[in-house]
């Protein structure tokens, strides 16, 4: 678990600093503006995703890139999906909402909200009857689970026992609408009870709760005891979209809001996993690694539009 | 005569028929901010229970439509991305298509789904003019707008009507301005407008291809080839007499759409020219349209397989040049 | 509320002969074999529609004619639909399945399950805005509350408060599929804490608590406090089609289950509301009623089919 | 050669490739019983592993065969009635038909699902052909068998596919017998076949109507007219070529289909012969379709709005008699 999370931690690092490289290139008309950023997201994200063993699956929702980071996905590809330049995943056609990366295990997303939910289903169907104890998580926002979606999936993995994991990131928002205006209940991990599934609340803001309540919820499905629904109380830092001015938004105040990024540092030293200096470090390396991505990205060519015609039919 | 942006025309469409009917909602996600700029201010005018943001739930927004036209509201729903048809492909073709009629008309349904279609950069399932779908499924009217003035005067209608109405606005107009008419007017449904007069081809279009095609035709006329360009205003009813009699006149014909070539309008069209001006045509009838795939996200793809002026003008002179 | 159960008593008496009678022309070819026979569902459908007013709203399922019956339907329409004749409610466009009667609040039917769900939201947002204290009840089936359209029906009405009664008639089977193979949990009116409203289990076959639960269903829609999800537990005596040989099922023997119409008959009995004289008058004028309408029909031309062309449009 | 009927062939495409490929998993709605005959036994034979009921559950029915078929399994879903391919809108039309292209190609998903269409007496949402919405479609496959031979051919090509397949079963063919050829057999995507061979003019149908013209086609004989008669078998990939050729012969064509007439699959044929045929055409091409209108439940208003044998019968020779 030390490494595990001491990575963790790297990887929001590395995601928040690379994900301000990609705004800041986006506004300045550099690359499509075409990120939904994951600020304040990234360390519920990378902590859950490190409960994940190699061989398991991921379908990510559209709040940022933490999750492909935290599977190894290079920052190149990322970047270059973005850039609509060659060396990226999904060749222009899914820019950064599509990022896939099959051997990692990052297998994309539905760009209809809730639309992940049914095919995680038939991922965790195909898991299940493989039988080598792999699970997927899938990844979804407060506002993709009122979707229909969220009700026929959680109620055929619970039929079916299958091996996922429905995790909810609620930042209490889906662009503008807030989630009470939205949804009925508080917790949409009560939700669960109707289904007979563990629903489990966490502090999103808590790497080490997020683990924890991630590696159970994979434990029970590797055993083949079924999915589990959690939700993880999130905070969206930013706007829903590159330059959403968020005037809708009483809270939009930045500075009034807590970023959870400087207290999983020091929990992370509090716990002997980190040193203080080991900060600096790491911060030092993910800049470096991203400035290292935006180069190889700026001297890649564009992706040729001929490519437009492609990849419909195997 | 005013000139005002085609998002402030379907705005002002909005406040006039709110004003008018107290019966008229407008309800979907985020529509109290209007994330295209189209239902700004709208909630805090006319209060939380005529104006108010849904859960993302894309089959209750267009059912509950349907519920509510059934007992005599009119609902404008909106579906923030036309795709989402799809999402709510039950309610749309199925219950707002067909409930009047399998109830044997016992009641109207006074509904519209207005739905943003079109544009570059938004992906996949985020980008698409489908409207050759509703055109194709009985029980749904279909409007596609391409200037503010029409926006203006066809949501008005279409919210006016008694039957459901899906309305296609394109998201690459949205900031397009226009002159609308003073006072109240609305523009009817299933009557073509000629945007331009013509006699050697006759070119169908609409939206974000109208501007296209219009740009196209004046190198066309520059070169001594003067095209008549005709907007069908809406898809159903769809206004065939002015392409039929269009035709005659110049014995040609392309169209030019947004949508996937198989079966997109254009074979409609070409089937009703079989039809009904067979003995005019000099020329078989071309299509320009989206080559049967899916409108990838890079926006520099999207040129490659959207029709652009340029192939526009090439395409007509290739035909009648 | 004693002459609301002897009504609803008589109701289930009238539709169970109705339908025996369908089921009869139906299999002798004299009319099309359209109907899902109603049988054991009567009792609870005629005791919860006692619990509505007249003007209170009703969208049905597709299990039985009894919910129109009890809303005072003409028998002679409801045949006439099915028969395919003038005098029937819709006008050849839906049979059985569409059965429309607006002075009477039978609002009508989705033949794809689930699909009246967000209708009936839909209505009861109008039925809140018009302010008379109106409420709808949509009636559907255990197979049906699996449709992705329960989660946002519910949902969204819990949110907005509305004027809603959804009652589950789980019968433990959908066509040939158990309850317990499609759905993961006992009682579906679990599934009511996942919005914050009441679920309210009740025994189908039990008139009197049917009755009970949709009255405080029916309160508290029309008090402004929003929807309740109520699931009675009934039995489907019959199959699922006219005809339908049910080698699926392992109960199918009609003799070993239990018809719940002469319970009701004892309990009212029991409570003092009708005489034991009684019962043998109400059947009596239930089977004269049936007869009476299958002469009418019979009677009736067949609809012109021009009109296959007419009512799609206003 | 065996004489079986299409419910038959269906099982036998089932289980000769459940037998070859331990990847192939069936499931929808009552597919242990097969409420249409086609899928009865199967569950005893290979398993509730394999073969299983799901819950009403549409969306999941078809998203889940694309996860599944991203993950290397090959699943036939079943959605009990092809109404439901909109009840299942996102999931077909979006997940099934673009999560591949989205996705850059980075898996195959050989993915069936099986849609039962057609037939009378069903009502409006459980009657319909809606194959044109799904040739309209990038990324979906669609066959439209017509025999007991090609359905059992075109089942297991579909489900060897490495696309997503739309398997249309007409209703009202599930009895229908024919003879299916001994032994391993597979039919192409994309290759028509001509039923009927004649000079006097094509008609293109499939499915029900194709029988319809059959009988026709033999009424027309005794009338001294030759018609021939082309069945498509796919409607994506569409064998066009096959079309053109005949009607360079023929000079006549007739489109006669169970769709909505607007925008059926008829205007992609008459577009196709407006670019490829032109010259060759003696007359306009004429389609017989449902006049835009749901199918309504009472039987003898089917007969009233889908072509019958008559109307083929006349038609075709008031076309060129
Ligand atoms: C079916 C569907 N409806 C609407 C949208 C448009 N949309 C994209 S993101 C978004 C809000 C999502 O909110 P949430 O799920 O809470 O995720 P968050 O953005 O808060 O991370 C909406 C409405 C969509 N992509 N798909
Ligand atoms: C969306 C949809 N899927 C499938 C069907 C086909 N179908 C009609 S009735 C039925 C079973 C319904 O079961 P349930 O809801 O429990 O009602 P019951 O028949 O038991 O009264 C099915 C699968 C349909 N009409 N609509
Ligand atoms: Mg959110
Ligand atoms: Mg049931």
């Amino acid at each position: 678990m030390t490494q595990l999370l001491r990575d963790a931690y790297r990887y929001a690092v590395l995601s928040r600093k690379f994900e301000d490289r990609i705004i800041h290139m986006g506004m300045a008309g550099e690359i499509p503006p075409t990120l939904h950023p994951g600020a304040g997201h990234e360390v519920c994200q990378t902590a859950a995703l490190a409960a994940l063993g190699p061989d398991d699956k991921v379908l990510y929702s559209h709040r940022g890139v933490a999750y492909m980071i935290a599977r190894g996905t290079p920052l190149t590809a990322i970047l270059a999906d973005i850039a609509n330049k060659e060396g990226g995943t999904n060749r222009g056609k899914g820019g950064v909402m599509h990022v896939v990366d099959v051997p990692h295990g990052v297998l994309g997303e539905s760009g209809t909200l809730g639309g992940g939910l049914v095919v995680c289903a038939g991922v965790a169907m195909a898991l299940k009857r493989f039988g080598k104890g792999q699970v997927v998580a899938h990844f979804f926002g407060d506002g993709g689970s009122n979707r229909g979606t969220f009700h026929e999936s959680l109620n055929f993995s619970a039929v079916q026992r299958l091996p996922a994991i429905f995790f909810c990131e609620n930042n209490g928002w889906a662009v503008s609408v807030p989630t009470s205006e939205s949804t009925s209940v508080p917790d949409i991990a009560s939700r669960a009870h109707g289904y007979g599934i563990p629903g489990v609340v966490v502090d999103g803001n808590d790497a080490f709760a997020v683990f924890d309540a991630m590696t159970t919820a994979v434990a029970r499905a590797r055993n083949g005891d079924g999915p589990t629904l959690i939700e993880a109380k999130v905070v969206r830092l930013a706007g829903h979209y590159i330059g959403d001015p968020q005037l809708y938004r009483p809270d939009r105040d930045l500075a009034a809001q807590k970023d959870p990024l400087p207290g999983f540092a020091e929990a992370l030293i509090e716990a002997g996993i980190l040193e203080r200096a080991d900060l600096e470090t790491i911060d030092a390396e993910a800049q470096a690694e991203v400035e290292r991505a935006v180069a190889v990205v700026a001297a890649a060519p564009l992706l040729d539009p001929a490519l437009a015609l492609q990849d419909l039919y195997a | 005569m005013a000139v005002i942006t085609y998002s402030q025309a379907i705005n002002q469409a909005l406040v006039e028929e709110m004003e008018r009917d107290d019966r008229v909602i407008l309800y979907g996600e985020d529509v109290a901010i209007g994330i295209f700029g189209a239902t700004g201010g709208l909630r805090e005018r006319y209060g939380g229970d005529r104006v108010f943001n849904t859960p993302i739930s894309e089959p209750l927004i267009v059912g509950s439509a349907v519920g509510a036209a059934m007992m005599g509201l009119r609902p404008v729903a909106e579906l923030q991305f036309a795709d989402f048809i799809f999402t709510a492909g039950d309610e749309v073709f199925l219950k707002a298509g067909m409930w009047r009629f399998m109830h044997g008309g016992a009641y109207t349904l006074p509904l519209v789904v207005r739905a943003p279609s079109g544009g570059a950069g938004f992906g996949p399932e985020h980008s698409a003019c489908p409207e050759a779908y509703i055109m194709h499924s009985p029980g749904l009217l279909c409007a596609v707008p391409s200037t503010p003035a029409d926006a203006k005067g066809l949501l008005k209608q279409a919210i006016r009507l008694d039957n459901p109405v899906i309305f296609f606005e394109h998201k690459s107009l949205y900031g397009t301005r226009g002159e609308v008419p003073d006072g109240e007017y609305v523009v009817p449904f299933g009557k073509a407008v000629v945007r331009r007069e013509g006699d050697a081809v006759t070119i169908v279009a609409w939206q974000n291809m109208l501007r296209r095609v219009l740009a196209a035709a004046d190198r066309l006329a520059a070169d001594g080839i003067e095209a008549e360009v005709i907007d069908p205003r809406t898809l159903n009813p769809f206004d065939r007499e002015t392409i039929i009699e269009s035709v005659k006149k110049t014995g040609a014909c392309v169209v030019v759409e947004e949508g996937y070539r198989t079966l997109g309008v254009g074979a409609e069209i070409a089937a009703t020219l079989m039809e009904h001006a067979f003995p005019y045509l000099d020329k078989p009838m071309r299509r320009l349209a989206i080559p049967d795939v899916p409108i990838a996200t890079a926006r520099h793809f999207v040129d490659r397989i959207v029709p652009t002026e340029d192939e526009i003008y090439r395409e007509v002179k290739a035909l009648v040049g």
